[in-house]
């Protein structure tokens, strides 16, 4: 039988491999697309603890993070734009000045 | 769909029961998918070559069977029977993947097509945004198409797609909406059994908004298809044929099935959302017949629809880049909204709707229409009075003597 | 080859540029033209033309096979309307021989070059619908193209490379019944004009598409030298016909059309455009005309078969469909012609595409240039 | 539901997740994610929450990943010099990743006190859960406020998207009588 607690513990994979994805990438894009894995998994578990309480309340929260995803991703992409206008890199490592 | 497997599956339990519906899921996917999408989409390129002939004075495809309708079939076999060329520098595994992601995207969609009341391979109860959703993969099979294909032009119909396709689901999605807030759900069926039969009981005719989301969603519709005036995405006298110049045979196939398969899935939406859908009126209780007669009425309201955009085609040129964004950005979304804020306005102070504003907003369109058709006419009678034969060179000699 | 690759960017940045290569083989470059597309995303930086995919030396060809036998080639000059070039030659080597061409001769050629003037633009405006992106109006200018076709078959027995013309005249005569035959092709053709305009040329999409786009104003078509109708879509009122005349363009009474931005700005590509429109519509007077008054006699002066025109050079101007088409023909009094050039209108129109293109759309190069009506043979010869 | 499926599914979801964090190439990544987002959807629809499905299909993979793929190709991104400042940590974070998801997942499906409904079937579900309806009243009543601060936030991003995108006007290059570059 699977239960919420099976798609928890998918879950909790998914947001781990996310976190090693952002401790290991230099190129930020990929930085940025482990963010949103976090993310996801992070709404997979509010889906879930839903499911499992029977109350719409986890995926009232997943609308809320998806539209805040969205939001992420246009600026944070058109800050990599700006920033590869720049720089001519996407590289973490290179851009850690905090200024251009 | 679910009921016949029950019956079919009888008392078989657990994972049995599980494969079962897999089984049945994927066999029936399997002939509405080769019995009707695949044929269908054959179908209308020569429907589409035949009938552009016509309107560019020219003959068409009339060799292959009779008037030529089984061209298709000839094409089909010919391009499955050509050489798959895969560029040396194109990214493989992602050349050969986009293909079938496209037509995942199209083909998903016929999942919640509604044919008649009971002829639906799943009525959803979130249909409408089902349907959004699968034929928004169809982008990222583009972009992945372009992109692999390591050429500039492909990767310039790639980006060309993916900007106007996300661009124009603002507007297309909201476009939607009067006939979803009309009908108080998002299932097809149920959008369908809001309207009546009689056309001015669609709910294009509803209100002068309504009128506006039908004209809108089509418009938005057209240019997520990538059809004319807004086939920027594969404009061949731009980008040589856009993300697909690198494709030959099957693959390339696999691309223009799903877009004039698109054509039908983009008439089949305006049906269910604004032109009625299957709606007849209840002229016998069998249901077989009811059914057929649903099926027939809803064919022939699509297949108008994708006749009219066969027409667009012949007739229009192409807009450019900046045109197109900008007619979405700043008339088609605000327009859009126009259309949803004033339905919603019109339910909250009508709410058994207004039959003299129904009458109103029908008789003008129809007043439209007319004037059209008679101006079609006079083209065409002053276009025969042009005496074509006497000028051939055989003919001629008659002239000379 | 050496065309400069480089560009220098004004702020010294590296930006995202793209090097697009159109052509030769590219489905809107009409034959083997192209260009080398420097493109900011969509925007184009620069679209450097590259000459010469479809050089044929004509030019050094004339210097080996004589005059009657040059007649041929200059067909190939510009193979869309092979008769200006037909005509050019033919009155070079009269000019240069003192020959005196019989009036109904000269009818002939006018008969023969308008129809070709109308052909010629029937394909290059049908041809930049299809750039456009509309592909109706291409067919329909095909067919109107193809009786034109027929008729000119009548006259010369070809329908491409025609090589009716003659030092000193035509080939042959205009056919048993041939005037009334192009009378009524052309009150079948008045209408069709119109038609055309309905379907593409006051079409709103296509307007849009041309409106204000590429200008180039009077003062700058002039210093480019642009010629034929891409000048007088910059609102200069030049026409060699009228103002320089040659053959018996005196006779008839025709208007020059000019381009007055009706849609946008003078000299943008809308205004290309429907010059050549209006353009057909005054060939069809001047057919009128020729086959109204056309006088009877010879159409062929006497020339000797060993022609040899005596020592000296002489500049022709003509008015081709593609603009102002000079001929200058050197002869050292032998057989052979000592040098021959040709300048065409298609040549200085691929000069200025390069300014033109800085800042538009790539979309906009193809209408730029179907709105020039570039014919590659007539670039390279 | 049966376990084989889960199972199945799962490890599709973690070898496409696993492929996004891996792969040099970042298109293939992104290529990833959105295969993965693509799972989710489905255990979504396992899960009762319909709508919430069609919008991470819409919302996700239809924009946010096109986006992403739109960014990648524009800028031609390719494999590029991505190793980890020192050549160990890229073990050790996958280590470290490895152990916590572990321990993480063994709490939670060990104790059924930790989730609701555990690994059992979850609550009964009312009429309608997980559908546009349901998912609308709480959205327009309890969360009202969110909702609209969400729009603000949207607004924001949309008006700091392209403030930052965007580029001074590219002076056209000068020109000299004869159009050369000056």
């Amino acid at each position: 039988m699977v239960g919420p607690a099976h798609f928890m513990a998918l879950s909790a994979a998914l947001f781990f491999i996310g976190a090693a994805g952002v401790a290991t990438r230099r190129n930020i894009v990929v930085i940025f697309m482990s963010v949103e894995l976090m993310l996801n998994a992070a709404n997979l578990a509010f889906v879930a603890v839903a499911r499992g309480l029977g109350t719409m309340e986890g995926q009232v929260i997943v609308f809320f993070v998806m539209t805040l995803a969205a939001a992420e991703a246009a600026v944070g992409l058109a800050v990599i734009l700006a920033m590869f206008r720049n720089r001519q890199t996407v590289d973490a490592g290179e851009i850690s000045l905090l200024k251009w | 769909m679910q009921a016949f497997l029950d019956t079919l599956l009888g008392d078989a339990a657990g994972l049995e029961r599980q494969l079962g519906y897999l089984a049945g899921m994927v066999v029936f996917g399997a002939v509405v998918v080769f019995g009707f999408v695949l044929p269908f989409a054959g179908i209308v390129t020569w429907a589409e070559r035949r009938i552009w002939a016509r309107i560019q004075s020219r003959v068409g495809p009339n060799r292959v069977g009779p008037f030529g309708f089984l061209q298709w079939l000839a094409d089909g076999v010919k391009n499955i029977l050509k050489e798959d060329i895969i560029p040396t520098v194109a990214d493989r595994p992602l050349f050969r993947f986009a293909p079938y992601v496209v037509m995942v995207g199209f083909v998903g969609a016929f999942v919640c097509v509604p044919f008649s009341g009971d002829l639906i391979i799943a009525d959803l109860n979130i249909g409408i945004l089902y349907i959004t959703a699968v034929t928004s993969l169809v982008v990222v099979g583009i972009l992945m198409a372009g992109w692999s294909s390591n050429n500039r032009w492909s990767l310039l119909g790639g980006i060309r797609a993916a900007t106007q396709i996300i661009s124009y689901e603002i507007p297309a999605s909201l476009a939607i909406f009067p006939a979803v807030l009309l009908s108080g759900t998002l299932s097809m069926q149920g959008i369908i059994g809001e309207q009546g039969a009689a056309p001015w009981q669609w709910h294009m005719f509803h209100s002068p908004f309504t009128l506006l989301g039908f004209g809108l969603f089509f418009t938005a519709a057209l240019a997520e298809g990538n059809r004319t005036p807004f086939d920027l995405a594969e404009a061949e006298s731009e980008l040589v044929a856009g993300f697909a110049t690198e494709y030959s045979g099957m693959r390339s196939t696999l691309f223009f099935m799903a877009e004039w398969g698109n054509l039908y899935v983009i008439g089949a939406l305006v049906t269910t959302l604004y032109l009625g859908g299957w709606q007849v009126p209840q002229f016998t209780y069998n249901p077989v017949l009811m059914n057929l007669a649903q099926v027939g009425v809803f064919m022939g309201k699509s297949l108008a629809c994708v006749f009219f955009m066969i027409w667009l085609r012949a007739t229009l040129p192409r807009v450019r880049v900046d045109q197109l964004m900008a007619m979405c950005w700043k008339y088609m979304v605000p327009l859009a909204m126009l259309s949803v804020l004033g339905t919603a306005t019109m339910m909250v102070a009508l709410p058994n709707g207004s039959h003299t504003l129904r009458m109103a907003t029908f008789a003008v369109v129809v007043g439209v229409v007319i004037r059209f058709a008679f101006k079609v006419r006079f083209h065409l009678k002053r276009a025969r009075k042009l005496d074509y034969t006497s000028l051939s060179p055989g003919a001629s000699q008659g002239l000379s003597s | 080859m050496s065309v400069e690759l480089e560009v220098h960017d004004s702020q010294g940045l590296a930006t995202e540029e793209m090097t697009l290569n159109m052509g030769p083989q590219h489905p809107s470059t009409h034959g083997v033209l192209r260009f080398i597309v420097k493109a900011d995303g969509e925007v184009m930086r620069r679209a450097i033309p590259d000459i010469g995919y479809l050089h044929r030396s004509i030019e050094k060809i004339a210097e080996k096979v004589g005059w009657h036998g040059f007649m041929p080639y200059t067909d190939r000059v510009d193979y869309v309307a092979a008769m200006a070039c037909n005509q050019g030659w033919a009155m070079a080597a009269e000019r240069l021989a003192d020959i005196e061409v019989p009036r109904r001769g000269e009818y002939c050629r006018v008969i023969a070059a308008e129809l070709s003037r109308i052909c010629s633009h029937l394909l290059g405006v049908g041809a930049m619908g299809m750039d456009l992106g509309a592909i109706t109006p291409f067919t329909h200018a095909i067919r109107e193209r193809e009786m034109i076709m027929d008729l000119i078959e009548e006259l010369c027995g070809a329908r491409l490379t025609f090589n009716y013309m003659r030092i000193g005249g035509v080939a042959w005569d205009l056919p048993h019944g041939y005037v009334e035959k192009v009378s009524h092709y052309l009150d079948h053709f008045e209408p069709v004009i119109e038609e055309f305009n309905q379907l593409l040329g006051l079409n709103r999409i296509y307007v849009k598409r041309l409106a204000d786009v590429a200008t180039v104003d009077a003062d700058m078509a002039i210093a480019w030298g642009l010629v034929g109708p891409n000048l007088r879509g910059s609102g200069v009122d030049f026409d060699v016909r009228r103002d320089i005349p040659y053959s018996v363009y005196e006779d008839f009474d025709f208007d020059v059309p000019v381009g007055s931005g009706e849609m946008g700005t003078t000299g943008d590509c809308w205004d290309r455009y429907i010059v050549r429109i209006r353009e057909m519509d005054e060939s069809m007077r001047i057919l009128r005309q020729a086959l109204a008054g056309i006088p009877e006699g010879p159409v062929i002066a006497r020339v000797p078969r060993n022609f040899k025109p005596p020592v000296g050079d002489v500049h022709v101007k003509i008015e081709a469909p593609r603009g102002e088409q000079s001929w200058y023909v050197s002869s050292d009094g032998s057989e052979y012609p000592h040098r021959v050039h040709i300048r065409t209108g298609s040549f200085t129109a691929m000069g200025i595409i390069d300014r033109l293109s800085r800042g538009l759309m790539i979309a906009d190069l193809v209408a730029v240039i179907a709105s020039m009506d570039i014919v590659a043979p007539e670039v390279d010869r | 539901m049966s376990e084989l499926v889960f199972y199945l599914l799962a490890a599709i979801t973690v070898l496409c997740a696993l492929g996004v964090i891996t792969r040099p190439n970042p298109v293939h990544s992104a290529l990833f994610l959105v295969m993965t987002l693509f799972m989710l959807a489905v255990f979504y629809i396992i899960l009762e929450a319909h709508l919430v499905a069609a919008l991470q299909i819409i919302v996700y993979a239809g924009a946010v990943m096109v986006l992403f793929l739109f960014v990648i190709t524009l800028l031609n991104l390719k494999g590029d010099p991505d190793e980890p400042a020192h050549p160990l940590l890229r073990i050790v974070a996958y280590a470290v990743a490895a152990t916590l998801a572990a321990g993480v997942a063994i709490v939670l499906m060990g104790d059924a006190g930790v989730v609701p409904g555990g690994a059992g079937a979850g609550a009964v579900l009312a009429e309608g859960f997980g559908g546009t309806r349901a998912l609308a009243r709480i959205l327009f009543t309890d969360y009202l406020v969110a909702f609209e601060l969400t729009s603000v936030l949207l607004l924001v991003a949309v008006v700091g998207a392209v403030v930052l995108a965007q580029r001074e006007p590219v002076a056209e290059a000068p020109l000299t009588e004869t159009g050369e570059d000056a």
